[in-house]
């Protein structure tokens, strides 16, 4: 029964993303629309697998659901603070900073991951990677302690995207 | 007090934090001096403006009796392109020398963007 | 009801203006540059910013026809970004 | 024998000696004396009507609505002047046998020579002016093949050429010339037209007919001004210089005045200008032959004088001078072929044909001198031979002459005429063939075989039996005559005799041959003279005036055309602005239909926006990248634009469109200089600015003006609006338009797509395997290449996107006959997906991965749109017609089934392997030698290896 | 509305024509971009332009813009991009032959160039 | 339902993708399959002219929707001639193709070659402007890759300008299509013939501006003067089947001005008058003096021949311009004409070529073959010339007779015959030097054997010169034809009332609608 689960549907939280995402696109929830999403949900893995030889072993959704909200959240807060320095800090006064994440992190994804929420949490941009990928280089706008800027990527999403990934 | 009118003010609230948002995010291009801290303010300020005019637009829609939440598909695709964007950008900067150079990796030898093979060096 | 709608308008109003002035300031600074990273970072912040007019203008027409345009431009709006940016790093976007 | 196998006998059977050639020099020489003796006899069968004075005619309808048909006609004057091309045709043929060398292909030049006689027939027996033009042409053409025939010799080729010019020149004139009598006429059939001589005349288009005409006929039969080139002629072999400077193509154009004598003549006009011309030539031809050296080019002067009288004779235009005119010619026919035929016979025996290397012949070439002295005789005009009586009656007709007032000017010069004559006549019996004989020719001399000295032979008998018994050709020159006058003029009771008592004419004669006498004794001193005195050299004349006109026709051609297409682009807009300025002033212009419509900030905002970057890209163009960067904002702010004003669907595509241009143009700039170097000066760019400026105004005006008017009639897209659903089953009216209405269009469109795709790579095919393949492996990057040629993030991003990009596209794809969307800009979001992955992954990567090749792709979509066109045959609709259905498969609600939507399968295949051929088209060309391909998407993988310490020593 | 759509086109139009009469392909071809763009605007308005009418047809709805430019400006989008496509990959080709972009023939390369090189 | 009248379009158009499909590897398969489409072609179009010759007027409604809804083809005189000259222009052009290996020496010869032709078919067939844009544009860049078909650096330069040109054409094609349907509000011909009578006499302009720029379009595409600038280095520098095939390509210019100048603005229609004989005739004059200076002037052979077709597309347009019937008719004949002289040309050039180190116009050593290529030299070059006896002359003698009543006749003829003689001084040079001095010169010791043309090629250039011998011999007949064409073109009703009155799908609703 599961072989035969996994033979039909050999990424089912990639068919269920997409179903998802084709009832949002169809922005209508109705009982065909929700077998057709999970039958594109099926086919389309189907003709695209090529293009992920070595997909991550595990996956914890829940946590990444938690995740989520914990970065919503903080891009929320953060970015009235990134408006607050925009427009009050004046230019000469900014203390911009380089800081550099050493990775405990190692599959493509969960790094990828990382990075986008660096970036998408105001005042830090993911800049670059180590030319082995065990290093983020972090741009900070503004910031008179930038280990504690390093600290706060390392405890508040690295961690956390560890145990997702875990 | 419907809710139709309560949502009406609702579009208008969103509407203004996100335009004012937005608004930011173009004033930081413009105002600072480095290329590095450019980067930020759009990149991110004008993502949560333009979501906020999404969410505008999915309050209106329930407002106007047409309920629609695809405008969160939307959202999906600007937050996850946006550190991409980004992402290039930075490397281009620190490519061109438009910024301080960022401090060695501690674990490895270079950063990405300056890792070039001898060969292609002196391109 | 009445208020409300006239308070949309100004909202919109409102909306459209600073779109407009976060268009013109992006201009100002593709092109002033200096660098090419900041003349692609004012594109790419145009074209979100072309977004967001996509959709107040849906929300000022009162319509969903807009959805599928805001949607590409969302999904692969960035794309042109990426190759400018590659263009600048490598020269040749496909290697 | 039916005219039309007389004229297409030379024709037909010039296809036989190439075909002979093998056989042997006699067999060509045989076949083609052959198929002129069978002509020649079928022209004798029409003796007898002739001489009953009937006119043969054979008719074939050609291009009856242009009066052009194939009419011929056999009078007297048509069948003596056939009988002068075939019997001296038989004769000249006879001799070339004998004549060519061994080198000479002789099948080539009877080829010639019977194509040329075919054409020298078509135009006497022609009753088509037509026609006879085309024959006319037909001479010039095949003469030119005659006289160039030793294309090794640049005489001959410059002496072909200059022929060719100066009568195709009178051709052409003459073409005008006819047409107009046409149209007078109402016909282009000269029966018909000699029978209209008042109304001719009488027409005020009479004079340029008449001058076009004779620009014709002067050209061609060598009359002053246009004498130069038949002298450059003789380069020709002899043979061909005997046929056509004595009997033939220079007789043509004195042929064409005593054809159309009885219509054009009798005017001041004809009169003044051809009776002048021929005077002038007849004098100028004998004193410019009495100087010359060459045999030949003192025979081809002496024929342009002798010309020249025949033409002066026919000027006169009296009955009597035309009379004397038909006699002339055939005279000049005999003594001059004879003469050529001759001096072909020196030149074959002695290797030289200049007279100062000649003299003492007589002994050593006996027979030929009697030829030689017999002929020469008649032509100096002494009795007792032909020559001698023609020009008795052409003074006799100068004595009464008066032209401009003047009584003795005419027959003074015909005298001074004569008077020359007889001298170089005289110096070519004496210095040829009297005197000591030599020891230096370049050849031992002595007389021929009997087959070369034999036709110019036959040909003296007719110069001394006319000469002594003129009676015996009387009744042919007075039925000959009798052609050439028409209803225009009596014939003259004047015989031919030798003696008419002690007439003005014999006196002046007389004065001639003495005169001409005492010129050969006072020879040495009037060479000296002639030689003193600087004359115009007719063949530098031409060549300079041909070679002006080439630089002339460089200048004015080859600069305007150097390559410089900006120049081109600057004259065609200013052209196009002209135009439409020209035909805008030209008009009326209607008043505005509404009000302009009030302009949104929004509006206002984009318009800037536009303005802008458009402005930018002009003043930072030289920046590349920048320009391109520019571009994708004035892209951006259109498809706002196409928002703004209701078109989601043109958003979209122009959107999508603009991401995948700028792929390419990046793409192409990899390989292309970054900047743009100032090279054009201020004054250009002013220009340029100026042009533009115009180009803009023009379009804003008619934009504006458009745009604030309906049209004149309900538009027909309300029939589209009216019927998308109900007939198409689409909401989306463009989309039905598109897949429906005008789904014709789109099946072109995405052909154009394919062909574009299929020439890309095509062209990278064609590249890559010519000499810029090397240069493409080894080309260095023009800037330093940052590291990381496949960045984690962006990989990762790609790989994650694919299948909501796919899902996207379907989406777009399906919704697009009743949303924004359709085929279309799916293939487009496909193909983006796609490019992504390649932009990520890296090329190797992702092609290896991409099992689909790209052709097929285009293949498989113009086809499946095509059979979906197709299948509607077999419900007996036309091509494209669309059906639709709507279908209810339970869970799903009810949805559409339509032929469109196949249609628009077919345009997303085709559009994503167009693209996506393209694409890779472009990127194959930046493959470099050292270019590794790679294993992994991503260059940068934690997860495959450990972290090195930097500091420990043990490396990788 | 539409002075300024007129304009738009004007100044499209002319920058256009002044790129076009550069001297380097690439350029030219970003002129010849623009053009397109004037162009397919230009063919656009010749409907009725009005702003909030998309042509897809609703039940409540009357008014309409003008479908069929933009199913025309559609196909002119697509062809002209073909024909980009064509011609930057035809001028990319002679330049690599070459290494000039010039768009107008050199004096130098007329000399002796290689006639109908196959 | 007859479905003949659509197949010339759809049949290159499925044969192609099937080459490239299938066949894209074989090049033998490809000559099969695209040799036995063009028979099918002639065929076809032979069929169509003998079923229009009566004066019918077919009408093919794509898709089932009536005119001017949808987009119509037809098929009149004028139409079914000009494919069926395409065609068999097509078939002599792909023996030389095909004989001379030219199809081979780049990819995707065929498949080009048979969307070349639906680009051609299809301009002539179509019964509404923009799809004939579309038929323009598929012509186009199908004659662009034939143009650069092999590469090479001097090949690809012309065809960067020749692309460039033709884009500023379509931008213009655009513009005047922009211009029609926002004063007419339609697109279809026959419809647009109809709506251009209801202009009032006080708005004028904007009809008159379309008018001009769509004539303006059609003359890019006829090379006339200004205008031509494209046409010498492309003709010249294309591979020489190719170059022959652009030979129809001009004449699809010159079939759109006399398609629209003859249905939609008539001679006779007051609001346009004024724009075809103030612009056009003055410019067909400078054309066919220009073409035939530059005969003289060339200095290559190729370029000879190139400005040749410019001059003959000058005497074409003159032609046109008198917009009388008898202008038409013999513009018709003479087009006839100059197709087949000008393909023969370009062949001749590409014999010419391949025995020597360039085409430039000075001697150099006779190569294999050279006496037979010299013959075909002759007679084509006569015939472009408009010499006599063949249909060069005839067509000549037929413009000078329909421009008899012309203001401008003595400009006229003094034109074309000072042109005539100057282009017969240009060929008989040219053809002097190529053929008649190469025999002074020795053929150098360190040169390649050339071997000499393959028979085939000869069948294809002396199948051409066999035209127009033909054309000449039946120069009664033909001429008849095109006079009877020019008839049916100036007498437009039949045509408008079939297009326009034949009822397709929902056309019972069109009453209400309208
Ligand atoms: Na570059
Ligand atoms: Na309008």
């Amino acid at each position: 029964m599961t072989r035969a689960f996994y033979w039909l549907i050999p990424h089912p939280l990639l068919t269920l993303i997409l179903a998802i995402v084709w009832m949002f696109l169809q922005n209508e929830l109705s009982a065909g629309m929700i077998v057709f999403g999970f039958i594109l949900g099926i086919i389309i893995p189907w003709g695209t697998s090529v293009w992920w030889p070595d997909t991550p072993k595990s996956f914890r959704l829940r946590k990444m659901i938690r995740y989520s909200f914990v970065v919503i959240w903080d891009i929320i807060v953060a970015n009235i603070e990134v408006a607050w320095i925009v427009l009050t800090v004046p230019t000469s006064k900014l203390k911009p900073a380089w800081i550099i994440v050493p990775l405990r992190l190692k599959e493509p994804e969960a790094i990828t991951l990382l990075a986008g929420t660096i970036t998408l949490t105001p005042g830090t941009v993911s800049a670059d990677l180590s030319d082995q990928g065990h290093s983020l280089l972090v741009h900070v706008l503004h910031t008179h302690d930038a280990d504690a800027v390093r600290e706060d990527i390392i405890t508040r999403y690295e961690a956390r995207l560890l145990e997702i990934f875990s | 007090m419907t809710p139709q009118i309560i949502g009406t003010y609702f579009v208008c609230l969103f509407l203004i934090i996100g335009s004012g948002f937005v608004l930011v995010g173009a004033i930081g291009l413009l105002k600072f001096n480095d290329p590095m801290t450019r980067l930020h303010a759009p990149t991110k300020v004008g993502t949560v403006g333009i979501g906020m005019l999404l969410l505008a637009s999915v309050v209106h829609s329930f407002d106007i009796g047409e309920p629609s939440t695809h405008e969160l598909l939307i959202m999906a695709f600007l937050f996850v392109t946006a550190p991409i964007s980004a992402n290039f950008i930075g490397k281009v900067n620190i490519h061109r020398r438009a910024c301080d150079t960022p401090p060695d990796p501690p674990l490895d030898d270079t950063w990405s963007t300056l890792s070039v093979p001898e060969s292609d060096r002196d391109g | 009801m009445i208020l409300a709608t006239q308070f949309l308008n100004v909202a919109l109003a409102i909306t459209f203006l600073a779109l407009a002035l976060g268009q013109v300031m992006s201009m100002v600074r593709l092109v002033l540059g200096p660098t090419s990273g900041d003349r692609v970072l004012a594109l790419d912040t145009m074209v979100i910013n072309a977004l967001g007019l996509v959709i107040v203008l849906g929300i000022h027409q009162g319509v969903q026809i807009y959805f599928e345009v805001a949607l590409l431009i969302a999904m692969l709006g960035f794309v042109s970004t990426v190759a400018m940016a590659r263009f600048i790093l490598r020269g040749d976007i496909i290697e | 024998m039916s005219l039309f196998f007389i004229v297409a006998l030379p024709f037909f059977g010039a296809l036989l000696p190439g075909l002979m050639n093998p056989a042997g020099r006699s067999a060509c020489a045989g076949v083609t004396f052959t198929v002129t003796l069978a002509a020649f006899v079928g022209l004798l069968t029409n003796l007898p009507a002739i001489i009953a004075g009937d006119i043969v005619t054979a008719r074939v309808d050609w291009m009856p609505a242009l009066g052009l048909n194939f009419t011929l006609m056999l009078d007297s004057l048509g069948f003596f002047f056939a009988l002068l091309i075939l019997g001296i045709g038989l004769l000249i043929i006879a001799y070339a046998r004998q004549y060519l060398s061994r080198n000479d292909n002789m099948g080539e030049f009877f080829t010639y020579l019977l194509l040329f006689q075919g054409a020298m027939v078509g135009i006497v027996l022609s009753d088509n002016i037509l026609l006879l033009l085309i024959f006319w042409e037909l001479t010039s053409l095949s003469s030119f093949l005659l006289i160039g025939y030793w294309k090794h010799l640049p005489e001959g080729r410059q002496g072909a050429r200059m022929a060719l010019t100066v009568t195709g020149m009178g051709g052409l004139a003459m073409i005008g010339g006819m047409l107009i009598l046409g149209q007078i006429v109402g016909s282009y059939d000269l029966s018909v037209i000699l029978q209209n001589r008042e109304l001719i005349q009488a027409d005020p288009l009479y004079l340029p007919a008449l001058i076009l005409i004779l620009l014709g006929c002067f050209t061609k039969s060598a009359q002053f001004p246009f004498h130069f080139w038949l002298p450059h002629a003789m380069a020709a072999p002899t043979p061909v210089s005997a046929y056509l400077h004595s009997a033939t193509m220079v007789k043509a154009g004195i042929f064409l005045m005593a054809r159309m004598w009885p219509v054009l003549s009798g005017t001041t006009e004809w009169f003044v200008i051809v009776t002048t011309a021929g005077l002038i030539t007849m004098v100028l031809g004998a004193v410019i032959a009495l100087f010359k050296h060459d045999l030949k080019a003192l025979l081809a002067f002496s024929t342009v004088s002798h010309l020249g009288l025949i033409t002066m004779l026919l000027g006169t235009g009296t009955a009597f001078g035309a009379m004397a005119a038909v006699f002339h010619i055939l005279n000049h026919a005999t003594f001059k072929a004879a003469l050529f035929m001759s001096a072909g016979i020196v030149d074959h025996e002695a290797h030289t044909r200049d007279i100062r290397r000649l003299g003492g012949l007589r002994r050593l070439m006996p027979v030929t001198f009697m030829i030689v002295m017999l002929a020469a005789l008649s032509m100096a005009g002494i009795p007792l031979l032909n020559g001698f009586l023609s020009k008795e009656m052409m003074l006799e007709e100068a004595h009464h002459t008066v032209l401009f007032g003047s009584h003795w000017l005419v027959p003074v010069l015909a005298t001074v005429g004569s008077l020359f004559s007889a001298a170089y006549c005289f110096r070519l019996i004496s210095h040829v063939f009297f005197g000591p004989v030599r020891d230096d020719y370049p050849a031992k001399p002595h007389d021929p075989p009997a087959g070369m000295w034999l036709p110019p032979a036959l040909l003296i008998i007719p110069v001394v039996v006319i000469g002594v018994a003129p009676f015996v050709a009387e009744p042919f020159v007075k039925l000959v005559t009798a052609s050439v006058l028409g209803n225009a003029a009596e014939m003259p009771s004047a015989h031919l005799k030798i003696w008419h008592g002690l007439v003005p004419a014999l006196y002046m004669s007389i004065i001639a041959v003495l005169g001409g006498l005492a010129m050969l004794f006072v020879f040495r001193p009037a060479l000296r003279l002639w030689d003193a005195v600087p004359r115009p050299e007719a063949k530098v004349i031409f060549e300079a005036i041909i070679t002006m006109a080439v630089k002339l026709s460089q200048v004015l051609v080859l600069p305007l055309h150097n390559g410089a297409f900006t120049r081109y682009a600057a004259i065609g807009t200013v052209t196009i602005v002209v135009a439409g300025y020209y035909a805008w002033t030209t008009g009326t212009v209607g008043a505005p239909m509404h009000d302009m419509q009030t302009a949104d900030p929004v509006l206002i905002s984009g318009w800037g926006m536009l303005v802008a970057a458009t402005i930018g890209m002009v003043f930072l163009h030289r920046n590349r990248f920048l320009s391109l960067i520019l571009m994708g904002i004035v892209g951006l702010m259109v498809s706002i634009g196409f928002v703004f004003l209701s078109a989601p669907d043109l958003a979209m595509t122009q959107f999508t469109v603009e991401v995948v241009t700028i792929i390419l143009l990046l793409l192409a700039l990899n390989f292309l200089p970054n900047n743009t170097p100032i090279e054009s000066t201020v004054l250009r760019r002013m220009r340029d600015v100026a042009v533009a400026v115009a180009g803009g105004l023009a379009s804003f005006a008619l934009a504006y003006y458009y745009m604030l008017r309906d049209p004149v009639a309900t538009s027909i897209s309300e029939f589209h609006l009216a019927n998308s659903y109900k007939g198409g089953g689409g909401t989306n009216v463009v989309n039905v338009i598109l897949v429906d209405f005008r789904g014709f269009d789109t099946f072109g469109e995405i052909i154009v797509l394919s062909i574009a795709a299929l020439l890309i790579y095509a062209l990278t095919e064609a590249l890559l395997s010519g000499p810029v393949r090397t240069r493409l492996l080894n080309r260095k990057p023009d800037q330093p290449q940052a590291g990381g040629v496949h960045p984690m993030m962006m990989v990762v991003l790609t790989r994650g996107m694919m299948p909501v990009v796919m899902m996207v596209g379907f989406y777009i794809f399906l919704s697009g006959h009743n949303e924004p969307g359709g085929g279309f800009i799916a293939g487009l979001i496909v193909s983006i997906g796609v490019v992504m992955q390649y932009m990520a992954s890296g090329f190797s990567w992702t092609s290896a991965r991409l099992k689909y090749p790209y052709h097929g792709v285009i293949g498989a979509g113009v086809l499946v749109a095509g059979f979906t066109g197709i299948g509607s045959w077999f419900v007996d609709k036309p091509f494209l017609t669309s059906d639709f259905t709507y279908v209810r498969i339970p869970p799903f609600q009810e949805f559409e089934l339509a032929t469109a939507a196949l249609f628009d399968v077919g345009v997303f295949l085709s559009v994503v392997g167009a693209v996506m051929l393209s694409l890779e088209s472009f990127s194959r060309l930046a493959r470099r030698k050292d270019a590794v391909d790679s294993e992994h998407p991503m260059d940068i993988d934690p997860s495959r290896s450990d972290p090195v310490p930097r500091t420990a020593g043990e490396g990788v | 509305m539409e002075f300024l759509i007129a304009s738009a086109i004007g100044v499209m139009t002319a920058a256009g024509i002044y790129l076009v009469l550069r001297l380097r392909t690439f350029p030219v071809i970003l002129g010849i971009s623009l053009l397109t763009y004037a162009v397919n605007v230009f063919l656009f308005t010749s409907g009725r332009v009005v702003a909030g009418a998309p042509p897809v047809l609703r039940d409540d709805v009357t008014t309409y813009t003008d479908p069929l430019p933009q199913a025309l400006v559609l196909t002119a989008i697509v062809i002209s991009f073909g024909m980009t496509a064509v011609v930057v990959m035809i001028g990319l080709g002679a330049f690599l032959g070459s290494d000039d972009d010039h768009v107008d023939d050199q004096p130098d390369t007329l000399e002796n160039e290689p006639e109908g090189k196959v | 339902m007859t479905h003949w009248l659509i197949a010339p379009v759809v049949l290159p158009a499925m044969l192609a993708p099937f080459i490239v499909l299938a066949a894209r590897y074989h090049i033998g398969i490809q000559r099969v399959f695209s040799m036995t489409g063009v028979l099918m072609l002639v065929a076809i179009s032979a069929g169509l002219a003998w079923a229009t010759a009566d004066g019918t007027i077919m009408l093919y409604q794509l898709g089932d929707w009536a005119a001017p809804f949808g987009i119509v083809v037809v098929g009149d005189r004028l139409s079914t001639m000009m494919i069926l000259l395409t065609t068999v222009l097509a078939l002599f052009v792909l023996i030389y193709a095909i004989s001379s290996g030219w199809d081979d020496r780049g990819r995707h010869f065929h498949a080009l070659f048979q969307f070349q032709l639906m680009g051609i078919l299809g301009a002539f067939l179509t019964g509404d402007l923009f799809n004939l844009f579309v038929f323009f544009e598929v012509l186009l860049i199908a004659s662009y890759g034939l143009m650069i078909h092999a590469g090479g650096t001097v090949r690809l330069r012309a065809g960067v300008q020749y692309v460039l040109f033709n884009l500023i054409g379509s931008t213009l094609f655009l513009f005047a299509l922009g211009a029609l349907y926002a004063e007419t509000g339609t697109l279809n011909m026959a419809d647009l013939a109809n709506r251009v009578t209801l202009i009032s006499a006080d708005e004028t302009v904007g009809i008159r501006v379309a008018a001009v720029l769509l004539l303006l379009v059609f003359a890019i595409k006829a090379a006339l003067v200004p205008l031509h600038f494209w046409l010498p280095s492309s003709y010249a520098e294309a591979p020489a089947p190719v170059a022959a095939l652009f030979a129809i390509m001009t004449k699809v210019g010159a079939y759109a001005i006399i398609r629209v100048y003859t249905l939609i603005f008539p001679p006779d229609l007051a609001i346009t008058a004024g724009l075809h004989d103030t612009w056009l005739l003055p410019a067909a004059l400078v054309s066919l003096a220009v073409g035939m200076v530059g005969v003289l002037a060339a200095k290559r052979f190729d370029r000879l021949v190139a400005f040749s077709i410019i001059g003959s597309m000058g005497m074409v347009l003159l032609s046109i311009a008198l917009l009388s019937p008898e202008g038409i008719a013999a513009a018709l004949y003479y087009i006839v004409h100059s197709t087949f002289a000008g393909a023969a040309l370009f062949l001749i050039v590409d014999l010419v070529r391949s025995g020597r180190a360039n085409l430039a116009l000075t001697a150099q050593a006779p190569v294999a073959g050279a006496t037979l290529t010299a013959s075909l030299f002759f007679v084509a070059a006569i015939a472009m010339a408009g010499l006599p006896p063949l249909s060069g002359f005839l067509g000549k003698l037929l413009v000078l007779d329909a421009a008899f009543d012309s203001d401008l006749m003595v400009w006229i003829w003094a034109v074309v015959l000072g042109s005539s003689l100057i282009s017969v001084v240009g060929f008989a040079r040219a053809g002097s030097v190529l053929f008649w001095k190469a025999q002074s010169v020795a053929p150098s010791a360190d040169a390649d054997p050339v071997t000499p043309p393959a028979t085939m090629s000869y069948v294809a250039i002396g199948g051409l010169v066999t035209l127009l011998a033909l054309h000449t011999i039946f120069a009664g007949h033909m001429h008849g034809y095109t006079t009877a064409t020019a008839a049916q073109l100036f007498s437009p009703e039949p045509y408008i009332t079939t297009v326009v009155d034949t009822p397709g799908k929902l056309s019972d609703g069109k009453t209400e609608d309208h």
